[in-house]
């Protein structure tokens, strides 16, 4: 089996769910023949031709609106929006129509899209090509909203996004997109939306984490067992809406010490509802407070490079708050 | 004009005598339903109503266009008249209404008005003005791309085009020919904000800037909407692209039951609106076409007035939607 | 001093604010003429002529993004959006743009607007009028958010909404326009927007909410205390971003029993939030697991009345969650 | 065509010998400021590039209208050639393109491009296309409620006009005849895609159905551009509302630094393009009106070398961006 990328990973996912079914079809800006600002989708117009593979106009409204009207009509569509930040303009015919359509007709229409978006921090994308947007959409029935950070489970919740009934938001880490590789096995394989997904096992504390800080803090966790014999569990949630909210209780009540970390402005990011839920739930078996890791709440990555690397959580930062969780 | 002269008209449209009289049962029973759900409101029975009162003529002439159940609609809150010639009966207006249980649009989760059937493909409707223009746009290109013949009529009111939705779906139609046609009801208000505050320009006259057909068509006036829609129909399902029609009419009740519209209309305005009913009108087309008579109207009018009572009735013995069902339905099994 | 509903005491705030100062503006759909949908603005166009109360054309986008370009060239003008479920397509405006102004400007464009907005459920609101919409803008650096409850601090806010430099959201229970009455100060005075207020003293447990049903709560704290000794603290939040969490902590801590209630979809609400606070900073005072009630996770407010009873929170299952969390 | 028929053109539209050789002036600073933001870039020092390369007819000759100060500008990413024209220096751009401390437009915070002067009115703006429209229109609002002749100039590239926001933009603008023009800078790309897939019909052609006047102009003439827009300035200044004009030109470079467009460009036709460049065409102009020759052109070519060399070695001295800056000016004080 050899290394793929996150994005060769996600490329091949949508590639194969293409050629397995005719009504899989791709739209956004960019993605036909240019393939997509970071080439997820190169080759892909080449192989489906301009219709399954089509650039749209520059309007996010128009494209999820339009993918859900492609739905309805028997299509699959995945979408794509640029860049994470430029998702504001189709939040209307995500969150009022595309998660609401199943309830609000009594179950009669469906809408199985998926809508691919490449987010968080990455050197020179600055205010508006940065951001971490996935707490907007977790207050909001009827959508699932998933944030893998490993290219072969990317690989396999792309493939069960698409066949799902409902709409998906599916987000990837701009950064993990090249940088992260691993094997990924031949076979047509899928993973489910549902299901968190616990990376390392440890008595001590639990971390709970996604995006390219999950990276930081398993790095952060082999360190930390080496040079301070701290061993941490370390969860990563695979879904942020709905929770696993089991396998993220197991891991809390397990070591009674819980921390999370992600790149979004920490006050009203997923992690307050992760705390909240371990806050809740694991109460009798809490050593320490649940602790919470983030960006500051300041508007989001800065161009100038020193400013960025102050904002984002550092491993430095990282690997403290482990150990200050692990000391309490 | 005599009563040859009159026929010409609709036959030229290749509408036959039963075609003229079904339509014309078919707005009378929108508007019948129609003052139905008021007096329910009056009454303390029903919440909330949102009327198709003064659009019946449009509605009706605008989708006996259409194939029902292979052609897609994304109607908008007043088109009663729409979804009857589809197929949605009274009761399922009356069950919608109250909110029972068996009410085919939502199952009591959402106000009257908000249309939905599956076998109709009546594509589940919601209040946040504008939405459905990309949606429709999306159902267009299903067809083109799977190279049917199918078409999707979308509709709103005249403040609808002020919504940026709009414009995205009007482009995207243009840009890739798609089989849409989009249907503009414009009664002139906005809840109360009138047309010169709210559109610039002309609705219609937009049309060209996209590089396809728009045209104005008195909304009042059957047969010129039935004409206007057809040629716009044929042009979709022949692969030629969209066509925007606005359809000019007027509200003749308050926005919906929560609104007193004395508060911005003068009742001069209205009565005078009243005046150029769609269905008083057309009545007299019918009757100069020798098709309508005093009896036949009676009969037509007795036929309805049967239906509605016994739809209202049936609502009101069904049972409600129950507590628990909140929950249900949120997502689709896998 | 003669008792005030919610919607007086937010209509005479406005009033004053634009009699005191010529450069506020309202503008909204039919807030002219017509004096908006709930008549909030009732009187302001025939007092103050229709370009200082516009009734702007069906596009909540625009209406925001014109407040924000008329803020830049010397006005104050308050935008309402007719219903919180619409304000999605206004979304970019206020979270990428009104929100950000000030830092990606380094300070040299500040955006002095405040954005009404109508939420809650009301009978036969159904699931398009009827929704808690705040957690959608409560994790944007940048926003001022807030929702008060009663009708004196409504007007106090308001004013203190006008008159800030940065953009305010300004949430309005609309079951409590008319329903909610107190007697209001007859003079000019304003109310900050980063206090929060404790409403009821109380030893026993402290219970955060906002909007209807804080209403509800202090109502059962009263009854509790009758009937069952039960002494409640009773926390408003008053500001929903930024939290003033030392009030809130400070409740927490001296009871060491901590509920919120709010009225929103349960999972990804502000009381996550709070919760995450609360069990972070007021860990070791903790007696009890920090609780939450609110909606469940469907998509909002039925509209048969049945169906929408089940789903707010009731006074029963308010009064239930607080002795719970008493008796714990 | 002799020195006196070339010089009538611009003697007609009441520009001076001097204001023509201003604006030539100011199109190749804009020019070498670009070019010389590419080189850094190659050189590592700038982490992203997006260039006016090709704008500089359009963007020179549209803001030559405006007061500086006075009127409000609200630019997008490419018009270097408009805020150089308001004030901004080659010191600015290359401040901002280096993230320093000093960087006006906004302290490092954001990429090249997202221009912002209190000082100059130009609004300061961001990466979300389409969103400087509605925003437009209200700072032009406010002009009107206060009875000033101030004018508003908003632009975007033609992709920006698929947005929602244009729309409700130009419907708003033309319900209240706003002094506002709406300048489209149609480069035939958006990143990758073209216009065929990009714009249904015609942009100017739309301006009709909002009803007020619409112009194509070729971009690369600048006279053509600047008579254009200062018509559209006049009507907006006396009160009598708004104007679109889409000026037709192309992008000599890839969309940014991080755009390789020999994925979707062929080299022919960019070739074809270079041939048109805007600054090659108005030098021919200046020496057919007799106003440049091979010494004015060496002398003024020095000056802009001389000026972009010292502002961009200034900028690589600057100091860069505090880091604990990135937690600052989130809230304005009350
Ligand atoms: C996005 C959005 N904003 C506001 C509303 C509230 N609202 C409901 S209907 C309406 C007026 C619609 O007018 P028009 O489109 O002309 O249709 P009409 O009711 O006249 O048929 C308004 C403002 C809404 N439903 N959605
Ligand atoms: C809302 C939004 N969607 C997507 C993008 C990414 N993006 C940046 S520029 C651009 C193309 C813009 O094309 P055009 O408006 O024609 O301007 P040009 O760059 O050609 O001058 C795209 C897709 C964005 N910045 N904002
Ligand atoms: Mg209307
Ligand atoms: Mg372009």
């Amino acid at each position: 089996m050899p290394a793929k990328s996150l994005l060769q990973a996600i490329h091949e996912g949508l590639a194969e769910e293409m050629r397995a079914d005719e009504s899989v079809m791709v739209l956004g800006e960019d993605v036909g023949h240019a393939g997509g600002v970071f080439r997820v989708t190169q080759g892909l117009q080449d192989e489906f031709g301009p219709e399954r593979v089509m650039d749209t106009p520059l309007a996010e409204s128009l494209i999820v609106g339009a993918a859900i009207g492609l739905s309805v009509n028997g299509m699959r569509p995945v979408a794509e929006i640029q860049f994470a930040d430029f998702i504001p303009p189709a939040f209307d015919q995500i969150v009022n129509e595309a998660a609401r359509f199943y309830y609000r007709s009594n179950g009669a229409w469906n809408v199985p899209i998926t809508v691919r978006v490449p987010y968080g921090v990455v050197p020179g994308g600055a205010l508006y090509h940065s951001q971490s947007v996935e707490a907007w959409f977790c207050n909001t029935p009827g959508l699932k909203v998933v944030a893998p950070s490993f290219p072969a489970d990317a690989k396999g919740m792309l493939k069960s996004a698409v066949r799902d009934p409902n709409p998906v938001l599916f987000f990837e880490h701009k950064k993990a997109y090249r940088l992260i590789k691993e094997e990924i096995p031949e076979d047509d394989y899928s993973v489910p939306l549902d299901r968190a997904k616990v990376h390392r096992q440890g008595g001590d504390i639990t971390v709970v984490s996604y995006g390219m800080t999950l990276h930081q803090v398993l790095e952060a966790a082999a360190r930390i067992s080496e040079e301070h014999g701290v061993e941490a569990e370390v969860v990563e949630p695979m879904s942020l809406y709905p929770l696993d909210r089991e396998t993220i209780l197991e891991a809390a009540r397990k070591t009674g010490k819980f921390l999370v970390v992600s790149e979004a402005n920490l006050t009203g990011s997923v992690s307050g509802e992760i705390a909240a839920l371990v806050a809740r739930e694991a109460f009798e078996w809490l050593d320490a407070p649940v602790m919470r890791l983030g960006a500051p709440d300041t508007p989001a990555a800065p161009f100038a490079r020193p400013m960025m690397d102050f904002f984002v959580p550092s491993p430095e930062k990282i690997e403290s708050a482990m150990l200050e969780l692990a000391r309490y | 004009m005599d009563v040859k002269e009159a026929r010409a008209r609709h036959e030229e449209l290749g509408l036959g005598d039963d075609d003229l009289l079904r339509m014309y049962e078919t707005m009378l029973l929108a508007r019948r339903v129609d003052e139905r759900m008021w007096i329910l409101n009056r009454q303390g029975k029903a919440a909330f109503v949102i009327s198709c009162q003064g659009h019946e003529g449009v509605q009706v002439a605008a989708a006996y266009n259409l194939r029902p159940g292979y052609d897609y609609v994304y109607p908008y809150y007043r088109d009663f008249g729409i979804t009857t010639v589809l197929g949605q009966t009274p009761r399922d207006h009356f069950l919608s209404l109250l909110a029972r249980k068996e009410d085919p649009n939502s199952g009591g989760r959402q106000m009257p008005g908000h249309f939905s059937s599956r076998k109709l493909n009546i594509v589940t409707s919601s209040a946040p003005v504008g939405v459905q223009y990309p949606q429709a746009t999306g159902t267009a290109l299903a067809f083109k791309v799977r190279g049917e013949d199918g078409v999707v009529l979308v509709t709103g009111g005249e403040a609808s085009t002020s919504q940026g939705d709009w414009h995205e779906a009007m482009n995207f139609a243009g840009i890739h020919d798609l089989p849409v046609i989009f249907l503009i009801e414009n009664n002139v208000y906005a809840i109360s904000v009138p047309e010169n505050l709210q559109v610039a320009g002309s609705i219609a006259g937009r049309a060209a800037g996209y590089g396809f057909p728009g045209h104005e068509v008195d909304g009042n006036d059957v047969l010129a909407v039935y004409e206007t829609v057809k040629e716009a129909v044929g042009r979709a399902r022949r692969g030629e692209g969209p066509t925007l029609v606005e359809a000019r009419t007027y509200r003749l009740t308050a926005h919906s039951s929560d609104d007193d519209d004395r508060r911005y209309r003068e009742r001069d305005e209205v009565e005078n609106w009243r005046k150029k009913d769609p269905i008083v009108r057309y009545e007299h087309y019918l009757e100069e076409a020798g098709l309508l008579d005093e009896e036949t109207k009676e009969e037509i009018e007795e036929r309805v007035r049967e239906q509605v009572a016994e739809a209202s009735d049936y609502a009101e013995q069904a049972p409600l939607a129950d507590p628990e069902e909140a929950l249900g339905r949120v997502y689709a099994e896998v």
